[in-house]
This record gives C-alpha cells, structure tokens and sequence, in this order.
C-alpha cells in the first residue's frame, strides 16, 4: 500500500509491503529508502516503534476535520516534539486531488468555529463591507472568548450565527461573498 | 465564637479542585457532599463524593455561582461547613454571608474582610493606609469609560484594566495606547461580567515585565498570621499562570524575609482567618508591591505543599473549627524544604494559538514514580466540555535542588498520555527547556520571549520516524476498513471502529 | 579503578523496576536500553527506554535470566553500565561478573561479595565472624534430606526451609514437624530451581512471629558505608512482604541507632559497594539476628526515598561512577522525615485463595494528589501474562505521621482501578483497617491473624447497593445484547461488545 | 425486566422498569421496595450510582465462567466492600435452572486450571485412587506454584495434563470417577 504525505511543503512517498504482519514487523520504504520497524498498535493511535533497536512512541492526533475522509492533517508526536504532515492513500489522495480540481479554485470564504462553544458577539451584519483581519464574531470556550476575523476583504452574505447560540466545531457561523 | 465540629462539607466547585478537596475530606474522615451542572454528572468529583446533588440554572455554569441554591442543598444534605474552592464564587462576600445565614462554617475568611480584599480598589485603598506598598493606579473603580481613560492618561499608558472582582490572571488586560482603550474596555468588562457576574473595571499603571511572586498566608480565629516560602509565578500567558515554583530563584533571603513580614502585615491589617495569597509585583531592584489578596486556596497550593510537608486544605479546615496556627505549624519560620514545580496542563492546542480543545477522553496514563505528583479529575471515558475552565491537570515535581526538580517535572510532562483532546504539555515542556527558565531569571514576559524565538512544539528531529509510524498505523487503519466497513462508514463513526480493532488485537 | 562516565545503562529487567530505573536515567540525561521476552514486546519498559533489544530462549522468562545474551547486548547497544533491579539476575555473581570481562559497569557490588551474601549460608557464616547475631541453624547448605532433616532434629521443630539463593520471600518453607518434612523440603527445592535456577537448600531455626525489619546499607569505592532509616517488613502472606513501612513503629531510638551500627559493621565487614539491604530479624524483646543481605535495590525502596527526600536510584549510579557518600550524603545521620508506607498491588484473587489473576487490562485510574506516588508498568491496553510475578503497582504514601500517612494510602488505594484482572486491592485496605496494624504492634503473624479474625473483603454493607447498581447494569447488557446480537454471540464475545457499546454511549 | 440475584444463600428480585432512560433515572424494584437510581455506565463495567443524593461508584467483574452466558457470577466493589453474588435476568435464569434439573445431579467431578498457567507436576496416574483433599497436579502462574486437590474420594479415570504443558484458565487436567 502506497502513501503520499506532505510535510513542511515537501512530498513523501511510502510504501508499506503488502504481506502478513502477525509478527509486528513491517518492510516501508520511504522515497525508496527501505526500513524494517516492528511495530505495536497501542490504544487511542500510540504506535511503539522499534527501529534498529530505537524505541519510539509514536502518538498520532488527527488535527483537522475528522469527519471528512480525505482529510489527511496529522499531529505525530514523537519523544517531546510534534510533527504536523499530510497523508493520505495513494488513491484517496489522487480522489482528493480530482475533487480540489473540480472545485473551484478558492471556495466563497465562510468562517466556521474552530471548537465547540457559544457565541458571545457577532460584530457585523448582513451586507456590511469588511476588511482583512477584521473581528466578525467572538466564539467562547472554555471561559476564553476567540475572535474570529475576516481572512480577506469581502461583504458579509449570510450571518448563520446568533448571540448565546450554542455552536459545534467546524460549524458555518458567516458567510462571506 | 463557638465552633461545630466539621463532620460533612459541601465542596462548592468541580473539577480538579473539587476532588482535591474531597481527597483531604477522605483522609479526615469527614463526608463530601458534591455539586453538579447536568453536563457534570459524570464528572469525578461527583462520584468521589459520598454525595451529590444536581444544580439547576439557566445555563450549564449558572448553578456554580448560585448561592442561595448551593447554601441550601448543604442545609439539606447537613453539611457542617462549605469549602469553595477557587474561582466560582470563592471570593464572592454572598456566599460567606449566606452561610453565615443558614449556620455553616464557610471554610475561609469572613464575609467583611473578603469584601474588602475581593474589591481590588478598596483592597489597594486598604492596603496603602497599613503601610503595604502598591501599584500607582486608580484608587477606586473606574465609574465610566471616560474617568477610566482619563485616569490611564494620567498615570501614562501602557496601563492595566483589571476586573475589580478578578483574579486567577482572568479579567485582565493591557492597553498599549488610548486608540487601544474602547475596545479594551469593552472586552475587559465583557469577561469580568462572564468570569465573576460583576463588570466593575479599574485602571493600573503597567509595570514592564515585572516579576510576578506571591506569599501564602493563614491566619486564624485567635489573631494570629504566619507566612509560608514564597510562590513564583512569573511564567504567564495572557496573564494566566502556567508554571509556578517554590521558593522563586530571584528571592533573596533578605527578600523573603521582607516579604513575609509585610505579607503578615497586610493579613493582620484585615484580621484575616484562613488561607490567603498576597500577590506582589517584584521589579528588577526588588521592590515589591501589592498586587492583590486572594481570600482562598491558589490553584498552585501543591507547590507549597510539597516543600513544607503541609496538607494546605487539612489546615484551612482546622483553622475552621478554631484551632490555634501555633498548635498547627512549628514555631519556626517555615522553609522551603528543597524545591517544587507545578505545571497546568489545558485542553488547548499550542499550534493553533493556544484554542480550547475540549473532546471526549479515551486514553489516559497519568505519570508516576519519584517525586511526581498528579492533581487531576480527567479519566478514560470522561468528556471534556467547553462549558469549564481549560485546566485539567497539574503535574507537581519535587526535588532536593532546582535543577532535579525541573528534570522530574519533565520527566512527569513527557510520562503524561491524555488522548481525546489537544494539551499544551509540550508547551510546557517548551518552557522548561527554555534557557531563560532553566538559568531561573526570568520575569513575567518569559512566555513571549519563548514564542517570539521559536516555533515551539513544531519538531525538526523524528521526522522520519513520524512518516514510518503514521504510516504503518495508516496501513493497519486501511487495512481494517477495507475488511470490515465501506470507507465510507469508516470515515462516519471512523475511531471508535479502529479503536476497538486496537483493543481487540 | 578507572570509572567510566555512565551515559547509557541497559536495565536487565522488566516491570515496575525497570520502568523505576529508566525515570531516573531520564532525570539524569543517561539513555536507558531495555531487553524484553517475546510477550513483553508492548510492555512499558520496552515504550519507556530509548533503545530495545528482544531475548531469546526456551522460555518466556528465560531470556532475563540469560547472563551472555544481555551482557552481549550491553555490549552490542554500547552501554557503559548495567542495572539488575531486583529479582532475576539482581543476586546471580555471574552477572557482575560477566560485566566486569566485558568492561561494562556493573550496577551494584562485585561478584565476590555478592557470592559471599547470595548464599544464605556463607553469609551467615562471614556474619559471625564479623560479630554479627545470626539465627540459630545449618551453618551450610543442606547436602541430602537426610542431612538437613537431622539439623532440623538437632534444633528443634519447627524449622524453616530456605534456598540458598533465594530472597525477596521466595523459596522458604515453614516445617511444623518431622512428618512433613518431605514434602516440604521437594516443594522447597522445586521452587527454588524454578526462581533461582539452584536447588540448593538450607535449615534455619523457626522464630515464633518476629518483627522483620530491615535497614538499608549503601558503600562507596572508597571504603565508606552508611546506614539508611529502617524498613519495618513484617506484613507478609507467605513469607512475601505485603505493605512496608519507614520508620518501624517498634523501633526505639537506642534500637535504630544498634541496628544501623550492626548493619554498617556487616555491610564493611565485606567491603560492600553500591545499595543493600541488611534484614533482620527481631523479637519481642528488640534482640535483632541477620537474616540475610539483599546485594541490590529492594522492591520498598521507595518508602526509604519518601523519608529522605534522597532517589537511592541516582545514589546508586553516582556510587557506580566512583562518587564519595561523603559528597552524596549529609554528614550527619541520616534520619526519617514523616512516616512512608507502601503496599504492593498484585494481580490475584484474595476471594478465591490468592489465585494468580493474570488478564488483558481494558481500564486504569491511577491514585494522585497529596502525598501519594504510584509505581507501575500497567496501562489500558496492556495484559498481564501469567509468565511473571503478581506484583504490578506499588502505592508509595508519605504522611506527617504514622496515622496520617496510614490515611493518605488509603485513600490512594480507594482510588486506584485496574480493570481486567483481580487485585489485591480491598485485602490491602483492610490490611491497613485491621486494629493491630493501626496499632503499630504487630509481627509477621499479622496476615494470619487478619485471615483467621474475619472473611475480610467480603462486604456486609452496601448488598442493596451491589444489588441496584448490578440490576441496571446488567439490564443495559441485556437490553443492547437484544438490540444488536443474538444472545449466544453476545455471549462469546461478550465482553467487548458490551465495553464498545459503553464507550459509545 | 426481571433480574434473579442470589446473595448468601438468599433470593432477591429486581425489576427494572422498561420505559426510557436516556435521563438515566431508572426505577428498581427490589423484593417489591421500589428506588430511583440516577445510573451512568463508565467504561469496564464501573457504573455511577445516585440515591437518595448518595454517590456509589459500582464496580462489576465478572468472577466465574465468563464465556457461558449462564454463569451469573459476579463480584460486586462498592465503596471499598465486595459482594459476592449471582444474578440473572429471569429467562435465562429459568434455563439455567431447567438445565440443572435435566443434567445428572452430580456430573463427573474433575479438576479444571482455575488460570492460565503451565503445569509443573502431575501427581497422580489413571487408575489412582485418590482420597478427598489429597493433592492431584500442581499449576504454576505467576512463579507461584497451586497444588489442585481432590474434591472427594475418586478414582483418576483420565490424566488430561502433562508436565510442562501450558494450560488456559479452566481447561480440564484431570478427570475422575
């Protein structure tokens, strides 16, 4: 099975051997380079790793929209560092690729919560002009309040969110054209 | 003034702080009776406790800060007095009042003496008449945003708003310049009306990177106050501690002495009973001034515990039912007895600027060993939501010198697995590698120096070792889908399928 | 003799220990290599070290008992030292041995007095002549039963049965009467050669429940040896101790500083180097006699380091490195700060006779806040084979005070889940509940009393309780097995249906 | 539903009303005194308990046989007490009882591995008579040694065990008659 990761920009491919692995021991090779890892699958994604005798947990975090399957962002925490990449399935990325093609190249801009909370403030209206980084709604979790600002210049078209409004993660709170 | 015997206490709080409590109830053979918002009835303070009744309020947090509700649920359940922990309504004079009231022992200082030091303009007003020094600023609450800004032109900004009924570093903020003010303001009296139900704002002259170092005090029924080592706890971000120490690096003993002696000053001024923290801002020259009092137990007491052998809650409940501090504590000043650190662990994410993270927790493996120790309520199966405080854990080290302490904190940080959420552990870490902390002279803009320099968290080494191991475990998450589901519903109910493969294997 | 700095340290052994020593190598900046059996390949101290390295062998334990094979690795991993931890090769002069031929640090004395000290029956011998009181009995080992069944004649049943080699409670037989004596000396020996690889046995005279107390000893290469506060051992089930404690309730200051006098005599009469344990025993009326010296950490080392705040982890590789105990140690006697008790948590079924409960661990909670240190290589996700000793978690408690620190144990030990095999968790409490423990008064009879006095762990109160709780539980089983699979699937797989559906729920 | 539990000696029933408990309030009748129990189920069988405002936390294990759906063992940790008992919801417990009752009253005794372990010897041989109590093999787990005894006067009908055979918890070793 073949992998495309991204990592700080620059592509990798791996490829994991196909054959039987009840004895933990794994052949990848990682842009051709071949390494044998015998590996132990830990609950909630730890991976303990051996490696030429090196002994690494290996602590995957999905970091991006989990529902969605072709979202490929992971946090690997590796012996007190943490690496952000990209993987995917060779197909799943190829998927993923064709669907970025077909869409448009930039979506209409909208501002989703980034964690669950509630709205304390929406400071624009239908209608309104906004500016680049300017404040549109502050979200509150966990007794922080967040302000969420605008990524670009643009006119507010929809406001999906209302004070008090009990609100999920991911979930479109403004809509900007 | 006669005293019930304590026999039953109603633990006013949740969380970590709640089960610290309950712990040295335990211990004393004293029943806890606990208080829940729906979405805590699994929390583990309530089932810590021997037991437990619902809150009812408007909103998930409501019922904590309901006193008249909390008072009556310990008339009914018989609770002989009332441990409120930090934040909530901890520093609130209702509640002490209402206690009062109703015939429980509130298990702090009085309702008058909270009052005055829970009001940071009337605390700094009663401060300067006791010969205590303290911040130039406003000597009472700003009326309107107009006399609040006129104040801060006085003094010259930057200046600092500070919610008159803050604390815990909540309801605080700086302001650059006067183009700055308004939406400050705004913001400021916004969270202090979240945080303490009170939108009371005042005006401070900002000190640049002071050092922020406090005192732990008690005092008790019969007129006495002892001071104990001080507590460092200049390592903050966004004005919330993040890591404290004890004793501070920067404290000489001429320091310490001297700030003791005006710490008990300042206590004996109010007749304070009970736990107390006098925070004081500490220049490079070591002067010191009066910052604020808190009128109950800092979420950083552990440090202090640690290097005095002395359970901080066990006294508080002592002192409640009138003992003496001199039957209480050795007669000799007490020192520090080696070194502690306490690090806050929060379900935040460092890389995406500290955001809250709360999610449903399915993995935990608390650190252990020497000189560790662990205050926490999280466990496997247990959800953190985003209606509460992102603190979650503290990891508490000892050592006989600074520098194994750090090493066991780091140790402890590295040990510690919480899955189902972000945490900023290796944050801490971060901070703990950071030369300006491991040399020890730091002041509180350590934590921009640390974020200005490096892109913290973000790895460069065990990059291959991330791509093989997320690899294979992508692999087995493959393999497993293809076999048993349509990705499709792999991808819907995604990790609780591949969990119970990893279990099953 | 030439030290070499230690910068990495293989750890021959599994388990708590090995997990205890890789925290220390951590604090120190020293990699830790781990070598592990086939079934310990999730284990802990494999996740815990920096490096790893599989045993082969026959059987599952016999790689951790192959000296050549982890010696090679030292070598091979390019340790400079290697620590034994307790058990295993810990008490084996071929490991020291070995080490020194192939210039690896050994961890620990030379092969010489460990030769001396191992065989139970030379040490007693090298003990006299050094002055030191020794229990009355075979001054060698047992040649036949013939031979060891005429000493147990000469001086009188009841005698105990012990192996040569043996220590840490293995390999001993009490013998009431010549009519068992058989049997008893063939189980002794199996169980000897099954622990020890050696079948060697001796006699010893039976002391009518004695005090085991035992003081901790460590020299340094340069000729000096210094006495630790004593461990009182006397809880114990079958020779196995139980729940240790520092300082003994029984010891007087006059008997304490006796003791540690004999023990530094004893350690110096062999030039010792590196952490032992000197084990008396002790009558009522405080004569003490050596039983034996333990030449590696005790697994209760952890109550020595509660008490003088010192890690004997680091002592003990400080001493390896050629450091001086002058520079290590205060000059002064080293005295018991507050009060430390252990207990050790094993994985068995005090309701069904102690039966060895080995299983797949689906969920750990461990104890935390004041006071409270938890030693253990359990996770969720792990499982205990049934290969290994029981001893999973140690809980370490430090208190004040005697009853203090009785106190905060027990609420650690209330704390504590491990779900997925018995553990001997509730006896321990009740250990800890049981009038002559609470006493202080109490000799290695205590256990037996305990078992004799009362069906302990099974519970009067709280039936209607187990009732209800057990009633709604099983109804949701019920209900889910009906809604999802029919009722023999459920049943097969039973378990991890239903863990998923409460994960999900 | 109606669930049969037995405790030292004694019947209990317990009826769970069957309507909706998403609130998770439950209503038990046992030996017809009803009680509200506000029940939460933790992860391994550890489940919440509120009544009357008092907070248990009920720990499960099973204790017996745990892969026949009729053993109805339990072990029951509640604030630092165990209780011992056996419950089962009605029908099955009905079965059970039928089962009782169509089996010999007393089968053929024989002596299972109480735990996982291996066998270190085997003390008896087929055809041996055995007196009650008198030891018959010895199973090693966790460098203990376990004698198993005989039950009752018999006559060894079948050695099922070998010396350094590695043995499942209640596999049978020996059979007698």
């Amino acid at each position: 099975m073949t992998f495309i990761a991204s990592l700080r920009g620059q592509e990798h491919v791996l490829e994991v051997d196909d054959h039987d692995h009840a004895d933990g021991q794994y052949t990848v090779r990682l842009d051709g380079e071949e390494h044998t890892l015998d590996a132990r699958f830990m609950p909630s994604d730890i991976t303990s790793v051996l490696i030429d005798g090196k002994s690494y947990d290996v602590d995957l975090d999905r970091s991006g929209h989990t529902r969605d399957p072709l979202d490929s962002h992971l946090l690997v925490h590796v012996r007190g560092r943490v690496v952000h990449l990209e993987m995917l399935e060779q197909r799943r990325k190829r998927l993923k690729d064709m669907q970025e093609t077909l869409q448009h190249h930039e979506g209409p801009p909208a501002i989703y919560s980034p964690m669950p909370g509630k709205v304390v403030r929406v400071l624009v209206q239908q209608g309104d002009r906004v500016s680049h980084n300017q404040g549109l709604v502050v979200v509150e979790a966990m007794k922080m309040e967040n302000e969420l600002r605008a990524p670009k210049d643009a006119v507010v078209k929809r406001v999906a969110a209302q004070p008090g409004q009990t609100v999920a993660a991911e979930q479109m709170l403004i809509e900007l054209a | 003034m006669p005293v019930r015997p304590i026999r039953k206490v109603l633990v006013a709080n949740r969380g970590e702080i709640a089960v610290r409590v309950m712990r040295t109830c335990r211990d004393l053979g004293i029943a806890a009776v606990a208080v829940y918002s729906p979405s805590d009835r699994a929390s583990l303070h309530v089932r810590y406790a021997t037991e437990a009744y619902p809150l009812r309020g408007p909103s998930e947090r409501a019922g904590y800060l309901h006193v008249e509700q909390i008072v009556a649920i310990a008339r009914r359940s018989g609770a002989d007095a009332l441990h409120p922990g930090y934040g909530f309504l901890s520093e609130n004079p209702a509640l002490p009042r209402a206690c009062q009231q109703q015939g429980v022992t509130f298990i702090g200082p009085c309702a008058e003496v909270m009052e005055t030091m829970s009001s940071k303009t009337q605390a700094r007003h009663t401060m300067q008449q006791a010969g205590v020094p303290v911040v130039p600023g406003l000597q009472h609450a700003a009326g309107s945003e107009q006399e609040a800004l006129s104040c801060a032109r006085k003094i010259g900004f930057p200046v600092m708003l500070k919610a008159a009924l803050g604390g815990g570093g909540k309801g605080m903020r700086k302001v650059d310049d006067q183009a700055a003010f308004s939406s400050a303001w705004q913001a400021t009296r916004g969270e202090a009306k979240l945080s303490f139900g009170d939108d009371t704002v005042y005006v401070e002259k900002f000190l640049d990177k002071p050092r922020h170092i406090e005192v732990q005090v008690f005092g008790d029924t019969h007129g006495r106050v002892r001071a104990f080592p001080e507590r460092e706890c200049s390592v903050q971000r966004r004005h919330q501690k993040v890591l404290e120490e004890s004793p501070s690096p920067f404290v000489t003993d001429e320091l310490r002495s001297r700030m003791a002696t005006v710490a008990c000053q300042a206590a004996a001024a109010v007749g304070y009973v009970g736990a107390g923290t006098i925070e004081f801002l500490v220049d490079a020259n070591r002067n010191f001034y009066f910052m604020e009092m808190n009128t109950r137990l800092q979420v950083e007491h552990p440090i202090t515990e640690m290097v005095t052998g002395l359970d901080l809650v066990k006294l508080q409940i002592d002192i409640a039912q009138g003992a003496r501090l001199d039957q209480l504590l050795p007669a000799k000043p007490l020192q520090a007895r080696g070194w502690a650190m306490e690090a806050r662990v929060c379900a935040e994410d460092p890389a995406q600027g500290f955001l809250p993270s709360p999610g449903p927790i399915h993995h935990v493996r608390q650190p252990g060993g020497p000189f560790v120790r662990t205050d926490t309520a999280v466990y496997a199966g247990w959800e953190i939501t985003p209606d509460y405080d992102p603190l979650i854990a503290k990891v508490i080290a000892w050592g006989a010198d600074r520098a194994s302490t750090l090493a066991h904190l780091d140790r402890a940080l590295a040990e510690f697995t919480i899955k189902g959420c972000k945490t900023n552990t290796m944050f801490l870490r971060q901070v703990l590698h950071f030369q300006d902390y491991r040399g020890g002279d730091y002041d509180t803009g350590i934590v921009q120096r640390l974020l200005n320099q490096s892109p913290v968290w973000q790895g460069h080494e065990h990059r291959k070792m991330a791509l093989l191991g997320a690899a294979v475990l992508n692999f087995e998450r493959e393999r497993q889908s293809q076999a048993r589901v349509s990705p499709t519903e792999t991808s819907a109910d995604g990790h609780n399928a591949w969990r119970s493969w990893v279990t099953a294997s």
